[in-house]
């Protein structure tokens, strides 16, 4: 269940990217669509029963760490591309004063 | 905002809080949840909290933008450092080991010191950015 | 323990915030320029120690490998790694001039830091034995090369670097959920461990889902035939030293990519042969060459002309690699180092002479052959190299590529290619006669400086190089191939 | 270092030497002696072939296992002595015929003739098929600058298509046909009786039809076209080139191939050659049509060129011992007969501006000595008694009879009559017809520049009397 969930999150990031025209919108369809992903990852690190990943004595199930970590890279490689693309879309709109795309196309 | 004091007692309060905190994060990294990365946003949120509150003239006379970039470039550098500092060691590159007297006093000064060169590269980029998006508004 | 592969990729990333710190332009091009250098020196060792030794493997903190982060220096690593950062040379010495005229000043050492950037991620994706890994060096050549395309100097640069960013974003996306999955089915992210322990056998749905993903993901790195739009915007629109430097280096680690995920990880289910995957590429890759060598043929700008044919060079190497023999290989493997040198070498020209004509257009080049009779005999030698005639490298690359599709079971496509590549003389030709047969037209181009003009003719001498001894392109190409394809048949 | 490549490098050097000098009055004379020495070093490498046949010089290994290489064959001889020889003959009268009709750029001209001599030295010491493509390319190119020498509008078109025939068939078919071989055999060796052990007669099939379209220079229909197209190029280059050295380079290629690289017994098995028997006799009946139409002097004798190459890809492939003789024999009178009938046509045009067929009326009492040595030529190219032609055709027809193929004698005959009847107007016109204008001086032979073709004319003349020897190295030797 939970996948299908991410499976519709991810198709839904996937469209708005391609469908949207304004480029902001696009950036949050990018977003979404890589926290589809990101989630993807946290819901297979999921260990029934398990508790967060520090060691003490008394808990031997825990969730399998390696997956948030790899996720932690994963979101800071998104801020940079998220931040990457909102700088680079004022650079467009400063110079084609707009950031509909099907507009900016016909410049 | 300068005029507003209800906003300016809170926090001249909390950026003390704030900035403790965000050292607790730094350097608990190796015992419980935190890190690097967690402390860096938090300083730098601390910081960022003093420039909209006061101003950013005052802001940037603290940490001019030249300053942060520099600082962000030197966290980058000393976690290399640690690196090759292990390879000098007779280590592989980021092996902690060698930095020590024991191996466990090396991985725990290596962690440190690790962290605090991430720590220090991401409040760093999270100023310039906070700095950058008000360039920004200030040319329109 | 062997420090090298480890080094080559650090030591750019740490001259990088170094350059932060410099930021004064002349030293911060000298010291970029002095690591780029450095670094061919430690590959050349490393390439030297790896042929004759094997595979050099490096943990980093020693952490051993299923845990820890391992690189792998193998010999497709090395021969991608050479060319790489060769490119990455040549390019820093040619394009010093035209980077100072185009960039805006402030802006200069930015582009340098994300020019080695680039690099590091380029070498650090070829290096890398962790799946994951591997994610994280793309996205940083990624995100470093989106910088780089936004800083031309046309008007729509930022608007083909946003669109790029997209579509890589979506790439980059795809290959981090299909390596999700490949690790909830093994458990590893080591490719070493990944290939063991993909069992031959029937393929689960989750698996091919993977095998999807990787391949979109790839696909749009290497512009595969639907998915190149964006090399044509970007070739047109980024600086053209940065061009000059992707041509060469951008979508061969593409290449590298689909080999090592589809050649090396799934060897064991050859997923290209279970699902008819080779075939389907190869169709259209087929379907690439022929549109986008007519659509060079019909372009009239330059750099758009030259993108298409990269797209169908390209092509080209995927087709040679689809064909799943060590032959096709080999032949790709020839045609990736010499299809960037030539590549290169051509787009360098354009830079070199055009520095602040926005538009080159093929009008552009009329008569030029009288004002630089050598740097003209020189692209016209990288433009012969393209066709592929005899004594070039192009001619090697054609040679293998032909003999291998005669000899696997796609044999009837060799017309198609035969074809194609005698279209590519059309285009070739188009600006051969311009050259030399058009009367001069009064533009500036601009006069190069005797480092560019060195870089062009190394590139030349290279290509003619290459086309009469073989030993260094064939030799390897051979050995690897032969690698691959022992590993997959037993 | 082999003789064979200091010859090569020799051109080479000479090459840039007239680079180096590029002085419009000096490279005439440089290139006559360039051609000059490579003549003496054809003659000293024909007097020491003995020591030099089947004797591999290995350059550069283009590709594994198989390297750039040089040897020296029979045929290669022949070929040395007819192509070097006429090219000192061309380079001489060249140098009177660029300053008489002011060709500027001479060194541009010096530097791409000599690079095509090279590229056809190069095909004739190739000793094996990826080497021959190399100069089979080389010369394609270097060719080029030759035929838009001009450079208005008409030769730049003429001189694409003439790439583009080139160089697509090369491409598209003698590429892929050596690579085929080489797949098939394992090696590209020129060998006498040809490399193929074992093979199916598809693959033969395959193989003779991409050779026989790959190797567009000899120009059997239906790539020829790019002959016609090259003939916008001065006329020297008309006559060396496109009668002697690319045309006869393809015909050799062509010759080679079945005789070394299939073998006559492979191509006989297989019954390959009927293909190369209709489109080489389909070609010599249709161009012979086409002449006929021409009024250009210089057209009507490129389609004749075509029909005669053909000639000589027929002899060939008949495969009989005459007929490969008269293949040889051909090779050589063609040669001599079509640069006279070249030569004198670009003489016409310099002395009074007579480019047409239909303009040569009273040619001769303007030109007597011209006109004398191109009736000469035209008679060799119909093949009449007491002209060399005669030679090689009589063989030819000994070959047909030998070889049972008795239809074949219809096209001989038939090509015969129409060579004869778009040769005799020509002659006819220039010694009987009235002028229909009067020519301001009575005669205006230019001696230097009808030197060197009475040169040639005197040795035609000579051989028919001394082919004794000639036939006797070939048989001995080649069959």
């Amino acid at each position: 269940m939970l996948f299908v969930l991410n499976m519709i999150l991810f198709l839904l990031g996937l469209f708005i990217i391609i469908r949207e025209s304004n480029l902001i919108k696009k950036v949050i369809g990018l977003n979404i669509f890589q926290s589809s992903v990101f989630i993807f990852y946290l819901i297979i690190s999921k260990v029934d029963g398990g508790v967060p990943p520090i060691l003490n004595d008394d808990q031997l199930i825990y969730s399998n760490p390696l997956p948030h970590v790899l996720i932690l890279t994963a979101i800071v490689v998104g801020i940079a591309t998220t931040s990457l693309a909102l700088a680079l879309i004022i650079k467009v709109k400063q110079k084609y004063n707009s950031i509909e795309e099907h507009e900016l196309d016909k410049i | 905002m300068r005029h507003h004091t209800i906003p300016r007692i809170v926090t001249k309060l909390l950026i003390p809080v704030i900035l403790l905190f965000g050292l607790y994060v730094q350097f608990h990294g190796d015992f419980s949840a935190g890190g690097g990365f967690q402390a860096g946003v938090i300083f730098a949120a601390g910081f960022i909290l003093y420039n909209i509150i006061f101003g950013l003239d005052i802001g940037k006379s603290i940490l001019s933008v030249n300053t942060s970039k520099s600082l962000m470039a030197l966290g980058v550098i000393l976690y290399l450092m640690v690196g090759f500092l292990g390879i000098l060691l007779g280590g592989n590159f980021l092996e902690y080991n060698y930095l020590s007297n024991t191996p466990i006093n090396g991985q725990l000064l290596g962690i440190f010191l690790v962290e605090l060169g991430v720590g220090l590269t991401v409040s760093n980029v999270m100023v310039l950015v906070f700095y950058s998006f008000n360039d920004i508004s200030e040319e329109k | 323990m062997n420090q090298l592969p480890v080094l080559i990729i650090v030591l750019p990333l740490l001259i990088a915030p170094i350059l932060l710190l410099v930021r004064d332009n002349r030293h911060v091009y000298n010291l970029s320029l002095g690591v780029s250098f450095l670094n061919i020196l430690l590959i050349l060792i490393l390439f030297q120690d790896v042929y004759q030794n094997g595979n050099i493997l490096y943990e980093l903190g020693s952490w051993k490998a299923p845990i820890g982060i391992r690189l792998n220096a193998d010999l497709l690593s090395c021969y991608f790694l050479l060319l790489i950062n060769f490119m990455a040379f040549i390019c820093l010495i040619a394009g010093n001039k035209t980077i100072k005229s185009q960039v805006e000043d402030d802006n200069i050492h930015l582009f340098y830091i994300a020019w080695l950037l680039c690099n590091v991620g380029f070498s650090g994706i070829v290096l890398t034995n962790d799946i994951f890994n591997l994610f994280v060096f793309l996205e940083i050549s990624s995100l470093a090369s989106y910088f780089l395309i936004s800083q031309g100097n046309y008007k729509a640069s930022s608007l083909a670097a946003i669109q790029y960013l997209f579509i890589g974003s979506i790439g980059a996306v795809f290959i981090l959920f299909a390596i999700g999955i490949l690790y909830v089915n093994t458990g590893t992210l080591n490719m070493t461990d990944l290939s063991n322990k993909i069992r031959s056998g029937s393929i689960s749905l989750s698996m091919s889902l993977s095998i999807a993903m990787f391949l979109i993901g790839v696909g749009i790195k290497t512009a595969l035939f639907p998915l190149h739009g964006w090399l044509i915007r970007t070739y047109s629109y980024a600086p053209s030293i940065i061009v000059s430097y992707f041509s060469g280096t951008s979508t061969k680690i593409g290449i590298y990519i689909l080999l090592r995920v589809f050649l090396d990880i799934f060897n064991s289910i050859n997923p290209l042969e279970y699902y008819n995957l080779a075939q389907l590429i190869l169709f259209l890759s087929l379907i690439g060459v022929l549109l986008s060598t007519l659509y060079a043929i019909k372009q009239n700008e330059i750099k758009k002309m030259l993108a298409y044919s990269s797209v169908a060079q390209l092509s080209y190497i995927i087709i040679a690699i689809m064909l799943l023999t060590p032959d096709g290989l080999t032949a790709s493997l020839i045609h990736v180092f010499n299809h960037s040198i030539i590549k290169t070498g051509l787009f360098l020209v354009v830079t070199v002479l055009f520095i602040n004509n926005k538009n080159v257009s093929i009008g552009d080049f009329s008569g030029l052959g009288e004002k630089y009779p050598l740097l003209m005999s020189a692209f016209v030698i990288l433009l012969l190299g393209l066709i592929g005639l005899p004594l070039t490298s192009g001619f090697i690359s054609k040679w293998y590529l032909i003999s291998a599709i005669l000899q696997s079971d796609y044999w009837y496509i060799s017309g198609v290619i035969l074809i194609t590549s005698f279209m590519t003389f059309f285009y070739a030709w188009l600006l051969i006669e311009k050259i030399y047969f058009s009367a001069r037209l009064n533009h500036d181009a601009s006069v190069a400086t005797s480092y560019q003009l060195l870089c062009v003719y190394f590139l030349a001498a290279l290509t003619i190089y290459l086309g009469v001894d073989t030993s260094l392109t064939f030799g390897i190409s051979e050995q690897i191939s032969n690698n691959f394809y022992s590993t997959i048949n037993q | 270092m082999s003789i064979l490549l200091s010859h090569i490098l020799f051109l080479a050097f000479g090459i840039v030497i007239i680079y180096l000098l590029r002085k419009e009055t000096f490279t005439g004379v440089v290139s006559i002696f360039i051609s000059l020495a490579s003549l003496v070093y054809a003659l000293y490498i024909i007097s020491i072939q003995d020591i030099l046949i089947n004797q591999k010089t290995d350059i550069v290994n283009i590709i594994p296992g198989i390297p750039l290489s040089f040897s020296l064959d029979y045929l290669g001889v022949i070929f040395l002595v007819i192509s070097n020889g006429l090219w000192l003959m061309v380079s001489i009268f060249s140098e009177r015929y660029l300053e008489l009709n002011k060709y500027q750029n001479k060194p541009k001209f010096y530097i791409f003739f000599t690079l095509s001599m090279l590229a056809t030295n190069g095909i004739i010491y190739s000793s094996n098929l990826l080497t021959t493509f190399v100069f089979y390319e080389i010369l394609t190119i270097a060719t080029y600058p030759l035929v838009t020498f001009k450079g208005d509008k008409k030769s730049i078109i003429n001189g694409k298509k003439y790439l583009y025939y080139l160089l697509g068939t090369s491409i598209i078919f003698f590429l892929p046909a050596i690579i085929f071989t080489y797949i098939l055999t394992g090696t590209l060796d020129y060998k006498v009786g040809g490399i193929f052990t074992s093979y199916n007669n598809t693959a033969i099939y395959i193989l003779v039809i991409l050779y026989l379209f790959g190797i567009a220079k000899s120009a059997v229909m239906p790539f020829h076209k790019w002959l016609p197209s090259a003939m916008v190029a001065p006329t020297p280059v008309s006559a060396l080139l496109h009668a002697v050295a690319v045309v006869k380079s393809g015909v050799f290629i062509m010759l080679k191939v079945f005789l070394f690289i299939f073998g006559v017994d492979v191509l006989t098995q297989s019954g390959a050659n009927i293909i190369i028997i209709l489109f080489a006799s389909f070609t010599i009946i249709s161009s012979s049509f086409i002449a006929l139409n021409q009024d250009n002097i210089k057209l009507r004798l490129a389609y004749s060129t075509i029909g005669q190459l053909s000639y000589i890809v027929l002899a060939t492939a008949i495969l009989a011992p005459y007929s490969i003789l008269a293949a040889v024999l051909h090779l050589i009178f063609h040669a001599l007969g079509k640069i006279m009938l070249f030569l004198s046509a670009g003489i016409i045009a310099t002395q009074t501006g007579i480019k047409n067929v239909s303009e040569m009326n009273n040619l001769s009492s303007k030109l007597p000595i011209t006109c004398l040595l191109m009736t000469i030529g035209a008679i060799i190219m119909i093949g009449l008694p007491p002209t060399i032609g005669f030679i090689s055709k009589w063989y030819l027809l000994l070959g047909i009879m030998e070889s049972e193929n008795l239809y074949l004698l219809i096209v001989i005959i038939l090509s015969t009559l129409l060579n004869a009847s778009y040769y005799f107007p020509m002659i006819y016109k220039s010694y009987f017809e009235k002028a229909k204008f009067d020519y301001k001086s009575p005669s205006c032979e230019d001696m230097p520049l009808a030197f060197p073709v009475i040169i040639v004319g005197f040795i035609a003349v000579i051989l028919f009397f001394k082919t004794d020897f000639i036939i006797k190295f070939i048989t001995e030797n080649i069959i």
